[in-house]
């Protein structure tokens, strides 16, 4: 298939603060295709900004990338390892901005405060094309125009902390994407808005992608607006993508004992009222205190009820479960309960992905 | 920007009136009446000119009358230029400190150029390099400058002068220098003194604003917008000195308010050791002499230069950060 | 395969009750179950501080010269005020542990003086003839340690009493430079001090009225704070101790320079407590306890003053160096204290022109101690303000 | 001590209790000040013109967006701030009886009542003392109202963390070593402890993981069948309040613009802005995507609110009436109030309740 995009294969991304080792991002799989919204979701601390920061090397220390690889299908046949490139070097920063850009969760901090909208939607542009300020300018404004921020000429010169919420988030998306570029990774765009406009920038990002035929990493907590959103998913817990298919795969047919758990502990719309949710027990493990085994076990109903004790002692497989479906699980293992340790190496490594769309 | 200008213009006028009370309160409070011992040593030498002189004076400042009398015609004096008279000079105030006020404002001008010119670079390099040897480096310089007194390099510098290079440092002119009217000459003559001091008393403030700017970049470096800055494949240093720096400077500039009086201050110790013909060395023997005229005057016009740079931090700072200027 | 994967979504077998007990268990495992659970602030913030390696030594210098200036009578091995006219500008006379290369007794050397004949003065060469035993605890001048006991010994000098070793050598009077050092320790330390109680009580004071009342009378102290701050602070140190009169006893005069020291000092102090107290009213925890029940009194004492005592202390570390200097500059001008007390600044006096330097450079030693000490009350000061918040 | 003879409470339906609760028009304004003399140059009209009634033992939820005066209107009934309600009453019936006025009690005369009204907060971390041991944070309550002390109060805190479903060996532990779940059980077992019969609680699940989240609703649940007590559930997320709440209020920009019981309000909702929230909480469905009804602008600032109906600049409903007149809050149906001028006329969409679709037994 050439409609591959991005290839991210056995990405580790460990932080080395005083107080220990925290492997942030563990040994992720991931295929990010053209035109198609992967969505990323997980809660919080499971690796899943990190891992999206980790796209584009923008991790700063003491967090570093320290494995894997992330191949970049610039056409066909062109393919770049991404990792081979200096974080801090010309070929990765000709990446950013314009092959992927990024949006992040909070507008207002991410803006800086001291620089009009236009100022910060031109920087990008004149960094990666030559053009005149006059010319940026109007390609701003254009922009501006097409994420809906109304007065797009008078919006130019305002400030952040002169817009709202919405409004800086538009401005976020005018910034990102006025280099066109073919990825756009967005890193829980909605949650600090309100749900009416959450609704608008979700639209907007949808209309947007259409247009512009761009890939879409989505990250975010919630189920609800990857539902909304995604092709593909991936669900993440502590620093490894446990489950991964499509929208409605991982929606309908849960394998993940976690997928089924976060699904099942959703508070949803429809249905009777003062009812009960279906709750996972325990937290999420603290990063310094990460079980052995499966990461998972601490808290997973199912290891209990059926007495899987290597869940505790080795980390389960990658297993595929489906055409495009995987699940790293040890109740999906053909050999159950009983397995060897050759049987763990294989599972360490890259996974094959069978035919495609 | 028009209004908050105008309003802050506003603000300076109780700081001033304020600020004479408390020069005014300063010099009255040693016990003692100037004039008095002024009279009695006239009429120890018999001379009849300093006594006329006395009864002039007496006359002109309202000196036996209640302190607030003697309070407005200070004031007021000031106001129209006339700072009273000073005892042990036997000359109007005004002109006793017009050069030397002149001397003192360039080399407090000098300095700040020179606080700044090395701070900001280093700050940014502490920063940016973060724990490496060239931040411990910076860093521990900056900690030693900030714990010198000012008198303590100066005397070291002037020993190092005298010792190895065999050069008077004193003053700020030399010698043949000392009388002459303004000239290229005498300007350059002027330059080759004054980095002595200029060193001195900027270095205090060089290793404080080092701190500052040190500690700010490294708040505003972990900021989102900065992340922002990166995610569009800005450089390191572009980006660096684009955003962070940009608002980390807020506080510094806000410092210059802060900064003034302290190289002021220093200025002050400085010139005595150095004995520079600024107004400092002046002040302390008007304050040891008790020349109360004197000594006010100096003290209400250094805290007018100071509240002066806490206005223009202000004004600056609102041009500066839209934030304030819309506030 | 297995039972749960079959099961639509959500729906969730009953448990077994040893299931639903393993469950129970698991969930007590999470929280950490570390010693860390149970360490309160200020175990947190000295594990903290613990890591700040300067900070520590800091911490250690600091000690030792406190130490100084309260057992300064034992350590000084001569009185400070009796002066030698045969000693003036004695150079220093080191102490050897080293001869012939092999490590030996300590001892130093005596001293032998001539008058130059031009100048007058009088020149000194170490006499390698006489050679001065040193001891501890050796038999000195009486004194009253600690102001209460009468005794005579002294933690060092020479074995034989009658001989003298002036180890940073003498002052223009003839006076033991070291033992001048040891006693100005104890002025200069305790006037930091003394100096930054008074500017805390007044800025905690109004600072906490300012950040607790709000409205107008907040107002109208943040004018005073902002006033004072724009004045110059040392022109107006000058100013107000020219005022101190010439014939007040050294202790009024040491109290007036306290006060003058930490009239202007006072407004940093308000700034950060009333920067906190606004902060922590917005707190939740804040409101928690005052839907508890809990009386504005609780609510300062037992909620808002405890977490913010830490900043205080750090930033009070902070500001004492400022006021140690501004003693040692005013005595070195003339204005602060005069002999017969000694500080650092008054020490210094003596170093005031480069002739004297020149002569006698060891005069400039004292300004080293006080460099010493300021740099040591920084980095305590940066160690305090890091462990300070363990929270952040 | 103000006395007030409180009526039944009118909106409920078959109704043989007294309300515990009962908000009438209050309001909560808030000073800007400005300038060099702390000029007040206008006012932020948090909440304007508040009004319900709470049975006991119920789950009223106060829903709304960012801005709308849900958390003021929760914070003012248990009068969390140092300034009193601008206007209005909040009656509380007490233990015996009596009905007190909270609007206007002084903070002495309030004290009685903060036994009997507590509240949980929505930041578990903001929320609890770091530096007092949980022994202390659940024990204050019981100590500043001299309910116990030494080791009774020690057995009760034992007592309070058991039913919240931690150990009690935690007692004796610091905040910073419980995770975000545990920690709002500790704030729950602080509201707990002084046998409230109103608790308040203020997005208390919206700061979680939706693991744990889960795990907080079935508590709250749990704790109100033993203990009888009677909610004032504060949220933002709709999905959430479905499960706890058995009426539901909504707000927008400092007024309650439709309150009804919760399966009504979601399956046949009377308020645009109502149908518009319904519509714009992402499903966690894929198959059900659907256009939403996607409103234009963003909520108003308080401060300078749109005349008339707050709403009628986003509504794609409003007329000219809305611009000009405030819609008063209006009982439609038996127990289903809203505040539009249009209700009767407009046919709004809701969501299907009927089915139990992802829920769980």
């Amino acid at each position: 298939m050439n409609d591959l995009l991005l290839e991210v294969e056995n990405l580790q991304t460990h932080f080395f603060l005083d107080d220990g080792l925290v492997k942030a991002v563990d040994g992720v799989h991931l295929h990010i295709r053209r035109g198609r919204t992967l969505a990323v979701v997980g809660e919080s601390g499971c690796g899943k900004s990190i891992m999206a920061r980790s796209l584009l090397q923008i991790v700063t220390p003491p967090g570093k990338i320290v494995g894997g690889a992330i191949r970049y299908h610039r056409g066909p046949g062109d393919v770049v390892n991404l990792l081979d490139y200096d974080r801090k070097g010309p070929e990765m920063r000709a990446f950013r901005g314009r092959e992927a850009a990024m949006i992040f969760q909070e507008p207002m901090a991410s803006l800086s405060p001291v620089y009009t909208i236009g100022n910060q939607i031109v920087e990008s542009f004149r960094l990666h094309f030559k053009v005149s300020k006059a010319e940026a300018r109007t390609v701003a404004i254009e922009m501006l125009r097409k994420v809906g921020i109304p007065r797009p000429e008078a919006r130019f010169d305002a400030y952040p902390h002169q817009l709202s919420g919405g409004m800086r988030q538009r401005a976020m998306i005018a910034m990102a994407l006025i280099c066109q570029p073919n990825l756009l990774i967005a890193d829980e765009p909605t949650t600090a808005l309100d749900v009416t406009t959450q609704a608008q920038i979700l639209e907007l990002l949808q209309k947007l992608q259409a247009e512009l035929e761009m890939a879409v990493v989505m990250i975010t907590h919630d189920l609800g607006v990857v539902a909304e959103m995604a092709d593909d998913v991936a669900v993440m817990y502590l620093g490894q993508v446990v489950e991964q298919g499509s929208v409605d795969d991982i929606f309908y047919n849960p394998q993940h004992p976690y997928t089924r758990g976060l699904l099942a502990s959703i508070p949803r719309l429809e249905g009777a009222t003062r009812a009960r949710l279906a709750a996972i027990p325990g937290t999420v493990p603290h990063p310094y205190a990460r079980p052995g085994g499966c990461p998972f076990h601490t808290r997973c109903r199912e290891r209990i009820i059926n007495r899987l004790d290597m869940c505790k002692t080795e980390a389960p497989p990658l297993v595929q479960v489906g055409a495009e479906h995987h699940a790293r699980c040890w109740l999906h293992h053909n050999q159950g309960v009983e397995l060897s340790s050759e049987a763990v190496q294989l599972a360490s490594l890259p996974l094959t992905t069978t035919g495609g769309h | 920007m028009t209004s908050y200008i105008l309003r802050r213009l506003l603000y300076f006028i109780p700081t001033l009136l304020a600020i004479s009370l408390v020069t005014f309160f300063i010099i009255q409070l040693p016990p003692g009446d100037f004039l008095t011992s002024f009279e009695a040593r006239a009429l120890a030498s018999g001379d009849q000119a300093d006594l006329e002189r006395v009864e002039q004076l007496r006359e002109r400042y309202g000196l036996d009358q209640p302190w607030y009398v003697q309070y407005w015609k200070w004031f007021t004096g000031i106001l129209v230029g006339d700072f009273g008279y000073s005892f042990q000079w036997k000359q109007p105030v005004a002109d006793l400190l017009g050069q030397r006020m002149l001397l003192t404002f360039l080399l407090a001008l000098a300095t700040t150029v020179f606080v700044w010119a090395v701070a900001i670079p280093m700050g940014i390099y502490a920063a940016m390099r973060k724990n490496t040897v060239g931040d411990y480096a910076v860093s521990f310089t900056g900690f030693i400058g900030l714990a010198t007194p000012d008198f303590l390099l100066a005397l070291v510098l002037m020993w190092v002068a005298f010792f190895y290079f065999d050069m008077s440092v004193g003053g700020l002119f030399s010698p043949e220098f000392e009388g002459a009217p303004w000239s290229m000459a005498k300007v350059w003559d002027l330059l080759g003194h004054l980095w002595i001091p200029v060193v001195v008393i900027g270095t205090n403030g060089t290793a404080g604003l080092i701190r500052i700017l040190r500690a700010n970049l490294l708040d505003e470096l972990h900021k989102p917008y900065v992340e922002t800055a990166r995610a569009k494949g800005l450089t390191e240093w572009h980006l660096t000195a684009k955003h962070p720096v940009r608002v980390a400077l807020n506080p510094f500039i806000s410092g210059i308010g802060d900064t003034l009086p302290g190289l002021i201050s220093g200025a002050t110790i400085t010139s005595i050791v150095l004995s520079l013909p600024t107004a400092g060395p002046l002040l302390l023997q008007s304050l040891l002499s008790q020349d109360m005229y004197l000594a006010g005057s100096y003290i209400f016009l250094l805290s007018i230069l100071s509240v002066l740079g806490v206005l223009i931090s202000d004004i600056l700072l609102a041009w500066l950060d839209p934030r304030i200027r819309y506030q | 395969m297995d039972v749960a994967r079959n099961l639509p979504n959500g729906m969730q077998p009953a448990l077994p009750a040893d299931v639903a007990e393993e469950l129970a268990a698991l969930e007590r495992e999470d929280a950490s179950g570390r010693a860390v659970a149970t360490a309160s602030q200020w175990k947190l913030m000295w594990w903290r501080f613990r890591k700040h390696t300067l900070a520590k030594v800091s911490l250690a210098v600091l000690g030792f010269l406190f130490l100084v200036a309260i057992f300064a009578d034992a350590i000084a091995p001569y009185d400070p005020t009796v002066t030698q006219s045969n000693r003036t500008y004695a150079p220093p006379q080191p102490i050897y542990i080293i001869e012939n290369g092999r490590l030996t007794w300590p001892f130093a050397l005596g001293l032998k003086s001539t008058i130059d004949a031009e100048s007058l003065r009088r020149m000194y060469v170490l006499d390698h003839e006489q050679r001065i035993d040193m001891g501890l605890f050796v038999q000195g001048e009486p004194y009253r340690l600690l102001g209460l006991f009468e005794t005579n010994t002294r933690l060092f000098g020479a074995s034989n009493g009658a001989q003298q070793v002036s180890v940073l050598g003498s002052d223009r009077l003839g006076r033991d430079l070291f033992s001048r050092m040891v006693h100005a320790t104890r002025i200069s330390l305790s006037i930091g001090l003394a100096a930054v109680f008074v500017s805390l009580l007044l800025g905690v004071t109004l600072g906490g009225i300012s950040g607790y009342v709000g409205g107008r009378v907040d107002m109208v102290i943040q004018r005073v704070v902002e006033f004072i701050d724009a004045i110059p602070s040392l022109p107006l140190w000058m100013g107000l101790s020219a005022a101190i009169p010439l014939t007040w006893p050294p202790l009024w005069v040491y109290f007036a320079i306290t006060l003058v020291l930490s009239l202007l000092g006072w407004t940093g102090m308000a700034r950060v407590v009333r920067g906190r107290f606004l902060a922590m009213r917005e707190e939740d925890f804040v409101m928690a306890a005052r839907v508890s029940g809990s009386g504005e009194r609780r609510i300062i004492f037992r909620h808002m003053l405890p977490s913010f005592v830490s900043h205080i202390i750090a930033s009070l570390t902070l500001t004492i160096p400022g006021r140690i200097l501004g003693e040692t500059s005013l005595s070195f001008l003339g204005l602060g204290l005069k002999e017969p007390i000694i500080s650092y600044g008054v020490l210094l006096q003596d170093a005031q022109n480069i002739r004297a330097v020149a002569t006698a450079p060891w005069l400039i030693v004292p300004a080293l101690v006080v460099v010493v000490i300021v740099i040591a009350y920084n980095f305590l000061g940066d160690g305090l303000r890091d462990a300070a918040d363990p929270y952040a | 001590m103000h006395n007030v003879v409180l009526h039944e409470a009118d909106s409920a339906p078959n109704t043989q209790h007294a309300a515990l609760l009962q908000v009438e028009d209050l309001k909560m304004y808030f000073p800007i000040r400005k300038g060099l003399l702390q000029r007040k140059v206008g006012e932020v009209k948090a909440v304007d013109g508040v009004s319900f009634a709470l049975r006991p033992g119920e789950t009223l939820s106060l829903v709304g967006e960012s801005g709308c005066g849900k958390t003021t209107t929760g914070r003012s009934i248990v009068r969390a701030y140092k300034q009193p309600p601008s206007a209005g009453r909040i009656l509380f019936r007490g233990d015996n009886g009596h009905v007190a006025d909270l609007a206007r009690l002084s903070d002495a005369e309030m004290k009685p009542y903060r036994k009997a009204v507590q509240m949980v907060f929505q930041d578990p971390f903001a929320s609890l003392n770091p530096r007092m041991t949980v022994r202390d944070i659940v024990g204050e309550p019981l100590r500043v109202n001299g309910m116990a002390q030494g080791r009774e109060l020690e057995a009760r805190v034992a007592e309070l963390l058991h039913r919240v479903k931690l150990p009690p060996e935690f007692m004796s532990r610091y905040p910073h070593a419980f995770s975000g779940g545990q920690r709002q059980r500790i704030g729950i077992a602080r509201a707990l402890a002084t046998n409230p019969r109103l608790v308040v609680a203020d997005e208390a699940v919206s700061a979680l993981d939706v693991s744990v989240q889960a795990q907080i609703l079935n508590l709250m649940q749990d704790l109100q069948a033993e203990l009888g007590l009677t909610y004032l559930f504060v949220a933002h997320n709709l999905s959430v309040v479905r499960y706890i709440s058995d009426r539901v209020a909504v707000m927008y920009v400092g007024r309650v613009v439709e309150l009804a019981e919760t399966s009504k309000l979601f399956a046949m909702p009377r308020h645009p802005y109502t149908e518009a929230l319904l519509a714009n909480v992402p499903r966690p469905d894929p198959r059900a995507r659907r256009s939403r009804i996607v409103l234009q602008g963003e909520v108003p600032d308080p401060a300078n609110p749109p005349s008339g109906c707050h709403f009628h600049p986003r509504c794609p409903y409003a007329k000219e009436r809305c611009r000009v007149e405030i819609p008063v809050l209006r009982e439609l149906a038996s127990g289903h109030h809203v505040a539009c001028h249009f209700a009767e006329e407009l046919t709004l969409r809701g969501v299907d309740t009927s089915a139990v679709a992802g829920a769980s037994p």
